[in-house]
């Protein structure tokens, strides 16, 4: 079987598109790491919502201008007072710290006041200069003196959660693409979206796709009524913008009333099932998704039933005296793999870039961390200067968009019958 | 009884149209046709495109349900039968199809192909399939190491032998070929005619062999029908067609195909004109439009089926009454 | 024509009744007024509204009633988020803006894409051609949200700290009074509108070419292509005389597909650049539970959809003479 | 008449076409369709070129008016039409010969007209090209020839869009256009394929009365060797996109010297001279795949009359008793009864 579909014509033309291969590849290792994530908390929902570092944090190995890294280091001295505050309270501080995103277990409580004394000393220093800006543009040994006080404030900062750690690998991706208004690393939001991404992508695909191809079916071969309900049930569908059913959706899923019922029905089974409030599941916007996705595939499928039904092959078949079902599954259905694998890619897509708006209209994914969510929050940060995390959410999503967009034109190309 | 006979089978395809998509009207594809084939022999249906003559194999074979008329098979009438009823025929008639390039399943290989049929109609123990798909491989002319090959990766020919052998698998009695090498090189053309008719004299087969081009039927079949516009115009012997031909419909068909000699070669025959539109036959004698022989009687009576003694009937009122005057 | 014309019409109405259906009954499936006012209001005044509303009327009865509603663009009742205003109010001070925002995007996008749908149609295969459809490619992969963040920032803030010149506003700031026509068009249009304009024709423009090209890409591939060639047609006429009239089919339904969302707005130019659009005014109604508008708002929407639907297949006649003589 | 090379040079030859070789660049590398193909066409003459689906006589034709997607396509050799070499000529030239002074006609009429203009408008466009007839003057000539090509009820066909006519009358609205501009030589690419018998017979003949009224040379390409018979005086046999014979039509088809043109000639039932269940004569095996040609003689495999040096050798073409063959061991030659 697998000897069969390397020999296959389609597969030898899929491994010539050299693209295509390439984009496969991608979209491989996108998969991989959600799958990592739903199995194996390679990122947890709790990871992405911690605060791991100081707020604004800026990525890519960047500094911002010295004004506003002070702020920063203003913002992280304050943090690490109130922990120290907290610290001689509390019982539980290596946690507390951690929570911070400061990395103690390797120092004893007494090295790390004092390296913390140390570092507010400097950092007050710093604070005193007024137009600090204007000092290190016009350079002269204030500046170096400002720059050399500036780099010994990073280097103590930076061994709170690098020296010695064992996890500095981890720790260098975690802030490698910065932090954003709550401190919460950008690298691991954006990662942890990929599962959100595939698992939106994935499911409203199947089921869209799933939908469509059962209702084309039956609508293309068996005509009459069956024909008339889903023509008009799609062109109903369809004739509602997508945007305004899916808003149309998200108000019927909003308040929890839906959960309610469904969780009164089933005696609370459902709420056990999906594990919390099915708002702050992916649910809603994938059913969404799903009721507006599936007339594509259904008119296409229903149109390529249509002309199948007619075809030579189809005729054949029923000549032999193969009954309706075996006509279906076994000669019509296997000839519209290809337009499924291809509206399945389509749509995987669309579903994508659709989560991001939706999540950016406030109607998408509550819980965790998307994309839509992270350039949504980074509408204001880019009116500053800060590209962070607009940038990684881009890029992210910019892969795995491209990949799939290459790889189902490829996939049109390749399967095209006519080619075949 | 003959072994496969039709009477008076009549298919109309609605039109619909108006505001309403109300049926307006009807392509009378297939007008009245009556037909019987004796076991062993082979019928050819011969007419131009449009006339009817797929229509007609496909209603035969119960593709196409008839709009009237029956369609009767070794004495059992096929054409009124169900669904489930109908089974035990499907293996005893077969169809093969015009376009090798559309009439195999582009997603199955040969032996999944020919499995299924068998497998389907249980024609070999289970243990033999394997063997039986070689053979029908060999019946008709295909290496047996094809067997796991897709459509695609055959030629036009040996598709259409795989066609072939599609409707062997079932040990059919008999043949509908609807244009089986219309779609084919001339040389292919005749690897294909050569193979049925070594095939039709090895299982004895009866065929109806619809085509286009009278020298195929000419050569391949025993009997013919000239169709013209969903209507039988002629039913004559293929023996010796030259002579026999009086309609004169079919007696234009023969003289525009071309020869294939140019010193023989003679002013061209024109039939001038075009055929009409099935959708609005014209009341009289369908050929009437074309005819040199048209009288005002033609243009609104149509001519009945008149036997001229062994086996040929003629549907033309002057040629009729011109004979019988002398 | 009139006929196929009528039945188009008369196609659509079960689908505009199966719209409204839809919607109301998805906008029931949890109370709406129980979910607006629920935490806030006692029960008698729940009623009270639900009364008023006639929320309390059996399914039917208001489905007909707001279907009447919906005919005579009759929207009476008030909206729960802006007290004093009725729905009819907030759509009418909506439309405008809305189509202010579309309308020049969507002649500007079909038009910039369709010229370089030719030129990629002009020069296919050479690297001309493999550069746009690259880039189209590219430009479709980022989210259109990032067009409009960045847009924005790149149109007002850097372009001002660039070079000092700031001609777009980077919200919508209301007017200063009643603007006149002329004011409106010369300094109110470019300062608020022509940013969200350009941005949206950017979104556009990777999807729309390539749709093109895809038309130009399938024209030039027909016989009659091959027939105007060989008359002696330069390949400026075959593009622009052959290939642009018989493409005009798919470009009009296309177009003509867009124009609900002229009036829905681009949802999110809208609500970024608060533009005081129909896109905007429904996500508010959503996001606050505003239950009239909500219900208004989506039966318009699929009721302009519909008649744009009507208005292709018009323009299909218009345009397909195979359409319009049949 | 029949062919020799002394017409080569003389003023009577419209076309001539030297070891024409078209090659198309695809993603699996270079193939070539169309390989050393020469022949001549003289002013009046109706040829035929004919062979099976897939021997390069579509390319071959399609080369001569360059109507090959240029950026894939690569030729070589030279078409000589009328003291200028038509490979070499810009494409602004080939637009004033195209239509002009080489007209073409089509295999499917039905979609061979622009669906969304008139009849009248189709036929215009030609004649504003190349002429420089005012409107009305361009009116009355497309009417005309409407009625040359037997159109019945041309003014009002004129002003008719492609749909509303039948397929033979499309064939013959594509004639006019062909005609427009009285060529010197008009391409016909299986005219009659996609037509039924009747109606091929109708075309026939108006191409035959055509081209003795107007003293077009016609180059007939088709895979029916009836409607050769039936219209041509003279014969191109392709093979696997080379040519493997060419001979006066009545040489051809009674004394055929190539063994495939033979082959091919015997693999036609005959019409009122068989025995009853009589088999065909048929060619055994497959034409070779563009992109598996054999270095020999590429008829060799399917080939009666085969011997060692067609295996090893290929055969140049060569003037074997007043006709080009291809083939080193002709039909009926004394090397062949040697062997």
């Amino acid at each position: 079987m697998m000897q069969r579909l390397l020999n296959s014509r389609s597969f030898r033309k899929y491994w010539k598109h050299k693209p295509a291969v390439v984009s496969s590849i991608i979209i491989a290792g996108y998969v991989i790491v959600s799958l990592a994530i739903v199995f194996g908390d390679l990122v947890t929902i709790e990871n992405c919502e911690q605060r791991v570092a100081p707020k604004e944090l800026p990525g890519f190995g960047l500094l911002p201008v010295v004004s506003e890294e002070l702020n920063a280091q203003e913002e992280y001295v304050n943090e690490i007072d109130r922990l120290l505050q907290k610290q001689r309270k509390n019982p539980d501080t290596e946690e507390k710290c951690r929570y911070m995103g400061l990395e103690v277990v390797d120092r004893p409580p007494e090295q790390l006041e004092k390296e913390i004394e140390e570092y507010f000393a400097v950092a007050d220093q710093l604070y005193q200069i007024d137009d600090i800006d204007d000092i290190v543009a016009e350079g002269g040994s204030e500046a170096q003196d400002i720059l050399s006080k500036l780099t010994k404030a990073r280097e103590i900062q930076r061994g709170f959660y690098t020296a010695e750690s064992q996890d500095a690998l981890a720790r260098k991706l975690q802030l490698s693409l910065g932090t954003d208004r709550q401190g919460r690393s950008i690298f691991l939001r954006a990662v942890y979206s990929i599962k959100v991404a595939i698992t939106v992508g994935f499911v409203t695909g199947i089921l869209a796709v799933g939908i469509g191809t059962i209702l084309g079916l039956i609508a293309g071969y068996s005509g009459g009524w069956a024909d008339a309900l889903v023509t008009w049930l799609y062109s109903t569908f369809a004739s509602i913008p997508n945007i305004v059913l899916l808003m149309v959706l998200a108000w019927v899923f909003q308040g929890g009333e839906v959960d309610k019922w469904l969780n009164d029905l089933t005696n609370n089974y459902f709420e056990k099932l999906i594990g919390g409030a099915l708002e702050e599941t992916l649910i809603p916007v994938i059913i969404a998704f799903s009721a507006t996705y599936w007339i594509g595939p259904c008119r296409i499928i229903r149109g390529e039933t249509l002309k199948l039904r007619e075809s030579e092959y189809v005729q054949a078949a029923r000549v032999m005296g193969f009954s309706r079902f075996r006509v279906l599954f076994r000669h019509i259905l296997p000839n519209l793999s290809h337009l499924m694998l291809i509206n399945f890619s389509l749509l995987f897509i669309g579903a994508i870039k659709s989560e991001v708006i939706l999540s950016f209209l406030g109607l998408g994914v509550q819980r965790g961390a998307s994309w839509g969510k992270m350039i949504d929050a980074s509408k204001s940060d880019v009116a500053n200067g800060m590209f962070w995390q607009i940038g990684a959410a881009t890029a992210f999503m910019f892969g795995l968009v491209l990949a799939f967009n290459i790889l189902s034109d490829a996939l049109q190309d390749i399967l095209d019958p006519k080619h075949v | 009884m003959s072994f496969v006979k039709a009477e008076d089978l009549v298919k109309h395809f609605p039109i619909r149209g108006g505001v309403f998509s109300r049926i307006v009207g009807a392509v009378h594809a297939v007008n009245g046709v009556s037909l019987q084939i004796e076991k062993g022999e082979t019928l050819g249906v011969i007419g131009e495109s449009g006339c009817g003559k797929s229509t007609l194999g496909k209603t035969i074979i119960r593709l196409l349900q008839p709009t009237a008329g029956s369609v009767w098979f070794d004495g059992t009438m096929t054409s009124a039968l169900s669904h489930n009823d109908l089974m035990p025929f499907r293996r005893r008639m077969q169809f093969i199809f015009q376009d090798p390039y559309s009439s195999l399943n582009p997603r199955m290989t040969a032996s999944q192909m020919l499995t299924e049929v068998i497998r389907f109609h249980d024609i070999v123990p289970v243990g033999e399939r394997k063997k039986y798909v070689d053979e029908l491989l060999e019946t008709v002319q295909l290496r047996p190491e094809y067997r796991n090959r897709y459509p695609h990766e055959f030629s036009g020919g040996q598709r259409q032998r795989l066609n072939i052998a599609r409707a062997l698998a079932v040990k059919p009695e008999f043949i509908i070929a609807d244009e089986p090498v219309s779609a084919l090189d001339v040389s292919v053309q005749a690897q294909i005619l050569n193979l049925l008719m070594d095939l039709r004299e090895q299982f004895g087969l009866t065929m109806m062999f619809i085509s286009h081009d009278l020298k195929v039927v000419e050569h391949f079949c025993d009997r013919m029908i000239v169709m013209y516009l969903g209507s039988v115009m002629e039913r004559v012997s293929c023996d010796n067609i030259y002579e026999d031909v009086r309609h004169p419909y079919t007696k234009a068909l023969l003289r525009s195909n071309p020869i294939n000699d140019p010193d023989e070669q003679t002013e061209l025959f024109i039939l001038e004109g075009e055929v009409p539109s099935p959708r609005d036959p014209p009341p009289g004698c369908p050929f009437a439009s074309r005819c040199e022989l048209v009288e005002d009687a033609c243009r609104s009576t149509q001519p009945e089926l008149v036997t001229l003694g062994e086996g040929q009937q003629i549907a033309c009122d002057p040629v009729v009454r011109k004979l019988r005057e002398g | 024509m009139w006929a196929y014309v009528t039945r188009r019409i008369l196609y659509n109405v079960p689908v505009f009744l199966g719209i409204v259906l839809f919607v109301m009954l998805a906008l029931r499936v949890r109370d709406p007024v129980n979910s607006h006012l629920g935490k806030v209001k006692s029960e008698q005044e729940i009623k009270q509204l639900r009364k008023e509303m006639g929320l309390d009327r059996p399914f039917h009865i208001q489905y007909f009633s707001f279907l009447g509603d919906v005919c005579t663009l009759n929207f009476d009742d008030e909206c729960w988020d802006h007290p004093g205003r009725s729905v009819g109010e907030v759509m009418g001070e909506s439309i405008g803006p809305s189509l202010a925002l579309t309308l020049p995007a969507l002649v500007l996008t079909t038009l910039i894409s369709v010229s370089i749908s030719l030129v990629s149609a002009w020069f296919r295969g050479r690297w001309m051609d493999k550069a746009l459809v690259i880039t189209a490619v590219l430009g479709m992969s980022v989210s259109f949200l990032v067009y409009i963040v960045v847009g924005q920032y790149m149109g007002t803030t850097w372009l001002k700290e660039h070079t000092g010149f700031a001609p777009f506003a980077v919200s919508f700031g209301g007017y200063d009074g009643e603007p006149t026509a002329m004011e409106m068009l010369l300094e109110v249009w470019p300062h608020y509108y022509l940013l969200p304009v350009l941005i949206s024709v950017i979104v556009a423009m990777g999807y729309d070419t390539r749709f093109y090209r895809a038309v130009m890409v399938e024209e030039s591939a027909r016989d009659y292509i091959t027939t105007a060639r060989a008359k002696g047609a330069s390949r400026v006429k075959v593009l622009f005389v052959h290939m642009l009239k018989n493409a005009m089919i798919p470009i009009i339904t296309r177009v003509v597909i867009t124009i609900p969302f002229l009036i829905t707005g681009s949802f999110l130019l809208e609500s970024y650049f608060g533009i005081p659009g129909m896109g905007r005014e429904l996500l508010t109604a959503v996001n606050h539970g505003d239950f009239p508008v909500v219900q208004a708002f989506t039966a318009v929407f699929a009721l302009v959809y519909i008649l744009s639907n009507l208005l292709t297949d018009v323009l299909y006649a218009v345009f397909d003479p195979r359409v319009r003589l049949s | 008449m029949s062919d020799d090379k002394t017409t080569q040079n003389s003023p009577q030859t419209v076309l001539s076409v030297q070891d024409l070789c078209t090659s198309f660049r695809t993603d699996d590398g270079l193939i070539n369709a169309v390989k050393n193909v020469s022949f001549e066409l003289a002013a009046g003459e109706f040829v035929g070129l004919v062979g099976e689906s897939g021997c390069g006589k579509s390319v071959t034709s399609k080369s001569i008016m360059r109507l090959l997607p240029d950026h894939i396509t690569e030729y070589s050799g030279a078409i000589e039409f009328g003291g200028t070499n038509l490979l070499e000529l810009p494409e602004k030239g080939m637009q004033e010969i195209r239509g002009n002074r080489i007209a073409m006609i089509f295999q499917e009429p039905m979609t061979a007209l622009n669906p969304v203009f008139t009849i009248g408008w189709q036929l215009n466009e030609a004649l504003l090209y190349h002429t420089k007839l005012g409107k009305a003057e361009r009116r009355d000539r497309a009417i005309e020839l409407l009625k040359m090509v037997e159109i019945p009820l041309p003014e009002q066909r004129y002003d008719e869009y492609p749909h509303q006519l039948s397929g033979g009358m499309r064939q013959r609205v594509l004639i006019a256009i062909a005609l427009a501009c009285e060529p010197e030589l008009l391409i016909a690419d299986e005219p009659t394929t996609a037509l039924d018998v009747t109606i091929q017979a109708q075309i026939l003949k108006l191409m035959r009365d055509l081209q003795e009224k107007t003293n077009t040379a016609i180059l007939l390409i088709t895979h029916d060797l009836g409607v050769v018979a039936q219209t041509c005086s003279r014969v191109v046999v392709m093979y696997a996109g080379q040519v493997v014979e060419q001979a006066s039509s009545s040489d051809l088809f009674h004394r055929p010297r190539h063994p495939y043109s033979k082959a091919l000639l015997e693999s036609i039932p005959r019409s009122g001279k068989k025995k009853k269940g009589q088999r065909l004569a048929t060619i055994p095996g497959l034409v070779p795949t563009l992109q598996m040609m054999p270095s020999g003689c590429r008829f060799a495999d399917r080939c009666d009359y085969k011997q060692d040096r067609c295996v090893d050798e290929q055969p140049e073409i060569g003037l074997t008793e007043e006709r080009l063959v291809r083939c080193h061991f002709p039909v009926g030659s004394a090397e062949a009864s040697e062997a």
